[in-house]
């Protein structure tokens, strides 16, 4: 805690050549009046060319706060990133090469979609300007040849007409064509790596749905990777191969989307599937997660999901779980009741967990 | 409700259900505060404004208590030996030294001064924000043609130069009496206020909590009373702190072009118009002082103001 | 809850709690020099329903289709441009405001934003007590008491009465606001998106604790929502709302498992399901919903509806608003061209869609 | 663009004519009246006064003062003519129409009752000097306003800031004329002395400003005559545009703070572009808006403040023209100087609107 990026320690080796994204434990603090928060504590996954990932997780889980520490969009101060954090991109490590070097590659080789695409398009520039400057900037076309690449980037993401539409303002669209808008910037300069931050979370579902299809398709053409975060578990299923759920700024599970969706491992994700409501589950209550996120300030002493979590005994209160192999290797869960200390009840578990996901008859079996 | 609520059997192990489910230890900490208790809290955590707060309690007590101890009844004091035309310096036993003409004592005038001032201040102050919240209530509540009349005159007396005609107003109607330039300052000082519990009533309106209260059959003067003016008070007391200031040196401003209080009481405005004509004698100490009170004040209430911003935004952290 | 069923008069049976016939709220726009209306929000436009005691009714539609407009005049906190609304067989459009304020007791509502609909300002015993002083349910000294019962019932401690609401999380302030609602004992409830704003972990305590006192309390529930999952486990009758107007209804097993309106269909379709087995080839909307202030004309779907498109685009759409028709018992339906809505038809369509659709089809 | 203007500008004429009423009032209000300053005189007798008061048309009943004043209606007509101009169109449409010149409305305020001089005479008199050090002020005001907020901002908590704090406090708790004193007592009095205490010009150099003489004079030697006025300009410039800076810098600060912790400049933080760019292209445009707004609020101050500043370093404008009008009961002046302030205060509104919506593309025309 007390050192911080500043002081440069001995970098681990590079990732291989197939992943174009490696964190490795990534921590983020916020300086606060009383002292320092942690929003993001330990954090590691990796995503390989072209794959896409999924970062789920509740408000105030650090799902966000790990992308903008990724894209290195957070002033320092008020936060500031742990000495041992590395991110690994594109065969370098980013979060120590100066903001310089690292503005040729926002936008460039790493682009990022907002939730809100209202506030996330300047008023008072036409989209037109918005997406050309980019491309002025990364791929130092002329003005001439910018624009076209803007109505191409327009009329990849479907909006009709683009040689007008590149005159009008945001505030001249619905919030699908914003959200499209955003999309097309992001694209303009076939980036690597898209981060998508709730892409779809301000937006009415049939238009959700729209933006949905758009990302895939865009996704399989264009062959970027996908880094998608969402607090839907639905939309998760739908648009990755792999998942990482985040908890009170730490990964509790990750694996692939059927892994994960449908074998859980960390009582968190299991209460998370229970609790969504669904038609199998009419006529009974729904199962839930007691209590409220913890807040930052005041986080529990050992594993955090301890005070809501239905399995916790003992030694939950006393010793933080690691986060532990429960398949193949990058097939994680923090839970202590899959470390040794949780033999005796781990099958009890599981199995009360399936029972949960059986109402109504229908039976989610676990796959092996 | 009737006795049917109260927790029985398989109704008390459901109530202790719920209630485990709302996780009510959580989040919910010892202490509960008021937003007045909160926003008390937010304001001793800032230094400029409880030393704003210390500042103004100092000046005010110097002005109750000022005039009993050092009067300003010249009558009493013996002339001076000979009426000199120069002014002293600041020396031990007069610090802020000594006016030219009667050799007046520049500290016992300026304490008599802050009487004065300060009231003016804080009553045109006062004046202006019950106009102001009843001319913005009015519209905002009533709405429609009363609105609209109301607002232009609001545009009308915003688009006056107000210092303008208060000095007019001063000159013609005040006499140098200090009640009635209270009242004109007070007169000229509601618009803002009345603009914003206009749009106050307007925005709280539509907020859901007035409308839940619809919903539960309160009266529209519960509403106006217990909703919309205590969601509404602490842009008006900011922005009242601005009034204030504005106003002492308002008054400072007209008195010292003469039109204000009658010039045989001291205000500080008056000071520094007997200052003026000493200039190419150098007698700096004379406008100096009166000056520092008025900054020192408006400092004060600035701070003030500030500090109540902060304390009342509900962004804000304690 | 012995004093309830005295203090109301016994209903016919068969006869609906509420009753919704020809429901209109226009929103006038005033621009220009004189301040003159300008044009017309159609916010809601002509709906009609009834909901029977002790059923939960919901509607659900996408923003701006009028949900929440409808659910606040019936209870007239906006009042109704035409149309009538009858509650027990009273009319309450045309109470005057001391019935008005009376017959509120009996039809309560929940809002969405746990934020926005607690008076920061209040501590909890006046935000829950404000009502049942207003309604003469209490007086000053019991009042209190009154309240702490609410607070139970919620699931929140008795002492929190001193509190204020910004010590509360999201989901109990909620509970807040529901209790609210409750501690006037009404029989029907509106639920105005009461788990929208909400994470998924706290927005099924919230479900749960509503249906505990629907249970508890024999209430009626008219549901507003925008997640059709949450509909589908939570309500026994559907209403699909567009553009202001009813466009499907039906039961929850109907609805879902058959229904016949195009735009039901794709928002079916559009539910993004916790269940990667399940991928889907969706059957994806073009375009937006059109502005409210000027529907288009015909059937409101018409400028996106897929259906038309593969029927050959009849003129019919465009030319006669498609009223809501009886399918089967139980079984409503505003489209012309219902029945030739067929599972396979849905497949097909969505099968030849492009992968990239077009946003929008009206010229830029 | 223009069909919001001419809106604008047709929805400020309520506003102008309820400043007509409101100025009428209150000097009608005024006890007295014009012939207050004879009380003090034995020497006019009630006969004198009447007279007085009949030749200034002040026995008429007060509507008709009003209208006449204005120029609804012709004096010299009878009946309802008296609302027909010369030319058988109404009296209150513009001269070329009516024919009418008298009253307000057709650029007539009267004749000044202490000199007996045209009000127009004596209010164009006045009107240069005051344009003069008002528009230097206001140039002034906006750069080093809009600099040391952005600047401030960009650099927050640094050692600029904190003195941009400070300075600001003191700035804005600072009654401009007490610092106008201060300024002549440091600069001009028997210490210092290296600039001059009042007036325009040097007067021993040139002859007084804005006579025949001086525009002679000016032809001859402009630059010297520029720079006698801008050495004059100095002080009284610098005590009028304090407080204004001190408040709009922090104004300019907070605005554009706020604009940078807006979504859509972390935006184009994330699509790469550089600091500089991000900053003044992004963040600063946005900024403007509110501050544009609030400078149109702020013009009055120009007014009130010239005022001070001009009997303070005795400026021969139009502040001294009113205070000296306010001390001899000069109503016709009176009125003149309210009315063409308040119109140019609206005017200024009209302006900051226009502004406004040039640079905001969301404001509908």
């Amino acid at each position: 805690m007390t050192e911080t990026i500043s002081a440069t320690p001995p970098l681990g080796a590079p990732p291989d050549r197939d992943t174009l994204l490696e964190v490795r434990d990534l921590r983020t603090y916020f300086r606060v009046l009383d002292g320092t928060v942690p929003a993001v504590d330990g954090v590691s996954f990796s995503v390989g060319r072209g794959k896409t990932i999924g970062i789920v997780g509740e408000s105030g889980s650090g799902k966000s706060v790990t992308a903008l520490t990724i894209m290195r969009l957070l002033d320092i101060p008020p936060a500031e990133i742990g000495a041992e954090s590395e991110v690994w991109f594109d065969g370098r490590e980013i979060l120590r090469i100066p903001l310089n070097v690292m503005r040729k590659v926002r936008g460039k080789d790493m682009a990022m979609i907002f939730q809100e695409p209202l506030t996330s398009l300047n008023p008072v520039f036409t989209i037109g300007e918005q997406i050309a400057e980019q491309v002025r900037l990364h791929l130092k076309t002329s003005g001439r040849e910018a624009t076209d690449r803007s109505i191409e980037a327009l009329r990849l993401v479907g909006i009709p007409s683009p040689e007008s539409r590149i005159k009008q303002f945001p505030h001249e669209m619905s919030g699908g064509m914003r959200q499209r808008v955003m999309i097309a910037m992001a694209l303009s300069c076939e980036p690597k790596l898209i981060i998508a931050d709730e892409p779809t979370t301000a937006l009415d579902v049939t238009i959700q749905a729209q933006i949905l299809e758009l990302l895939k398709a865009i996704q399989q053409r264009t062959g970027s990777a996908l880094m998608l975060i969402t607090h839907d578990l639905g939309v998760v299923a739908e648009m990755v191969d792999h998942v990482v759920v985040m908890y009170a700024g730490q990964v509790v599970e990750q694996g692939t989307v059927e892994e994960v969706l449908l074998d859980p491992r960390a009582p968190y994700t299991m209460g998370l599937l229970e609790s969504i409501p669904s038609v199998e589950k009419r006529g009974g209550r729904l199962s839930v997660i007691k209590g409220v996120v913890p807040s930052p300030f005041n986080l529990p002493p050992a594993c955090r999901f301890e005070p809501r979590c239905p399995y916790a005994w003992d030694l939950c209160h006393e010793e933080a779980p690691p986060l532990s192999r429960v398949g193949s290797a990058d097939r994680l869960a923090r839970c202590h009741l899959h470390t040794s200390a949780g033999d005796s009840r781990r099958g009890a578990a599981l199995q009360q967990h399936i029972d949960a996901m059986r109402v109504g008859g229908t039976i989610r079996d676990a796959p092996a | 409700m009737t006795d049917s609520r109260k927790p029985q059997g398989a109704v008390a192990s459901d109530l202790v259900r719920r209630a485990e489910e709302a996780g009510q230890d959580y989040e919910v900490g010892l202490e509960s505060l008021s937003q007045m208790q909160l926003a008390w809290r937010k304001f001793k955590g800032h230094r400029l404004a409880l030393l704003g707060l210390t500042i103004l309690g100092i000046l005010i007590g110097v002005a109750v208590l000022g005039p009993l101890l050092l009067p300003y009844n010249f009558a009493t004091i013996p002339l001076p030996d000979k009426i000199v035309y120069e002014g002293r310096p600041p020396s031990a036993e007069h610090f802020f030294g000594e006016t030219g003409g009667l050799q007046r004592d520049v500290f016992r005038l300026v304490v008599n001064g802050a009487r004065t001032s300060l009231f003016i201040g804080f009553s045109s102050m006062f004046i202006g924000v019950v106009i102001g919240t009843i001319v913005g209530s009015i519209a905002g509540f009533v709405g429609g043609f009363v609105d609209n009349f109301l607002m232009r005159i609001v545009d009308v007396m915003l688009s006056l130069p107000v210092l303008f005609v208060i000095l007019v107003a001063s000159r013609f109607f005040g006499n140098g009496n200090v009640i009635l330039i209270v009242v004109i300052f007070g007169l000229f000082s509601w618009m803002g206020i009345s603009r914003l519990v206009r749009s106050q009533f307007l925005s709280i309106r539509e907020r859901e909590f007035v409308e839940a209260a619809r919903a539960v059959g309160v009266t529209d003067r519960r509403i106006i009373f217990r909703h919309i003016l205590p969601n509404a008070f602490s842009p008006i007391v900011v922005s009242s702190s601005l009034i204030v200031a504005g106003n002492i040196i308002g008054e400072a401003f007209v008195s010292f072009l003469g039109f204000g209080v009658n010039p045989t009481t001291p205000t500080w405005g008056n000071i520094l118009s007997n200052a003026l004509t000493f200039i190419p004698l150098g007698n700096w100490w004379w406008p100096l002082f009166p000056g520092m009170a008025i900054i020192l004040t408006v400092l004060a209430v600035n701070f003030i103001g500030d500090g109540l911003r902060d304390a009342f935004d509900p962004r804000s952290r304690a | 809850m012995t004093e309830m069923t005295t203090s109301t008069t016994p209903m016919a049976a068969g006869e609906p709690l509420v009753r919704v016939k020809g429901l209109k709220k226009h929103f006038p726009i005033h621009g220009g020099l004189l301040r003159r209306q300008v044009a017309t929000v159609y916010a809601v436009d002509g709906v009609d329903f009834d909901v029977q005691p002790g059923e939960i009714f919901s509607l659900v539609g996408e923003s701006g289709c009028g949900k929440t407009t409808l659910g606040r005049s019936l209870l007239r906190l906006v009042e109704p441009t035409a149309g009538t609304v009858t509650f027990r067989g009273r009319d309450v459009t045309g109470l005057p405001a001391g019935e008005l304020r009376a017959l509120r007791r009996k039809m309560q509502i929940i809002f969405q934003d746990p934020f926005g609909s607690l008076n920061p300002r209040m501590p909890i015993s006046d935000i829950i007590g404000e009502g049942l002083l207003a309604q003469g349910l209490t007086d000053r000294k019991t009042r209190d008491s009154k309240v702490e019962d609410a607070l139970e019932t919620v699931g929140l401690r008795r002492e929190y009465t001193r509190r204020y609401p910004h010590e509360f999380s999201g989901g109990q302030r909620q509970r807040i606001g529901i209790a609210r609602a409750l501690a006037l004992e009404p029989e029907f409830v509106v639920c105005d998106e009461p788990v929208s704003a909400l994470d998924v972990s706290i927005q099924s305590q919230v479900l749960n604790l509503l249906l505990d006192l629907r249970r508890d309390f024999n209430l009626t529930y008219l549901f507003i929502s925008h997640n059709l999952s949450v509909v589908q486990y939570f309500s026994d009758r559907v209403g699909v709302m567009y553009l202001g107007r009813i466009v499907e209804l039906g039961t929850v097993a109907e609805l879902y498992r058959n229904a016949r309106h195009p735009y039901t269909i794709a928002l079916l379709s559009a539910i993004p399901e916790p269940d990667p087995r399940r991928r889907k080839k969706r059957l994806v909307l073009t375009g937006d919903v059109p502005s409210p202030v000027a529907p288009p004309p015909g059937c409101r779907f018409n400028t996106r509806c897929w259906l038309r498109e593969k029927l050959g685009n009849p003129e019919r759409c465009v030319t006669e608003e498609p009223e809501l028709r009886v399918l089967q018992s139980g079984h409503q339906v505003a489209c012309h061209f219902a029945e030739d809505v067929t599972s396979a038809a849905v497949v097909a369509v969505a099968a030849s869609q492009p992968a990239i659709a077009p946003a929008a089809s009206e010229p830029a | 663009m223009t069909k919001y203007i001419i809106r604008r500008m047709i929805q400020a004429i309520p506003v102008l004519f309820g400043i007509t009423i409101v100025v009428y009032g209150i000097l009608l209000a005024a006890p007295g009246g014009p012939t207050a300053k004879f009380n003090q005189n034995p020497r006019i007798t009630e006969e004198i006064k009447e007279k007085f008061k009949k030749a200034w048309g002040l026995d008429q009943p007060i509507p008709v003062q009003y209208c006449r004043w204005m120029g609804f209606c012709n004096p010299e007509n009878v009946g309802l003519q008296v609302f027909i101009g010369e030319t058988g169109w109404p009296n209150f449409l513009p001269t070329p129409i009516s024919g009418a010149t008298n009253g307000v409305l057709h650029g007539d305020f009267g004749f000044s009752i202490s000199s007996g001089e045209l009000v127009n005479t004596r209010i164009v008199r006045a009107a240069l000097p005051t344009l003069i050090l008002a528009g230097v002020a206001l140039f002034v005001w906006l750069v080093v306003a809009i600099l040391m907020g952005v600047y401030a901002a960009i650099h927050r908590y640094s050692l600029f800031d904190q003195a941009a704090t400070v300075f600001a406090y003191v700035g804005f708790a600072m009654p401009t004329f007490w610092l106008g004193i201060m300024l002549i007592f440091l600069f001009s009095g028997p210490g210092l002395n290296i600039l001059p205490a009042g007036g325009m010009t040097e007067t021993r150099l040139s002859p007084p400003f804005g006579s025949d003489e001086y525009w002679v004079y000016f032809g001859q030697k402009p630059l010297e005559a520029l720079s006698d006025v801008g050495w004059h300009l100095i002080l009284p410039v610098f005590t009028l545009v304090v407080v204004n800076i001190a408040g709009d810098s922090r104004f300019v600060r907070a605005s554009m703070l706020e604009a940078l912790n807006q979504d859509y400049v972390r935006t184009a933080k994330a699509k790469g572009l550089p600091g500089r760019t991000v900053t003044f292209k992004h963040a600063l445009r946005n900024a403007m808006l509110p501050v544009v707004t609030n400078i149109g609020l702020e013009i009055p101050f120009l007014f009130t403040g010239a005022i001070v500043t001009e009997t303070i370093f005795s400026w021969p404008g139009i502040g001294r023209l009113t205070i000296a009008a306010t001390n001899q009961f000069d109503y016709p002046v009176l009125m003149g100087v309210l009315l063409i302030s308040a119109t140019l205060v609206v005017l200024a509104n009209l302006l900051a609107d226009v502004a406004y919506a040039v640079i905001d593309p969301r404001i509908k025309f």
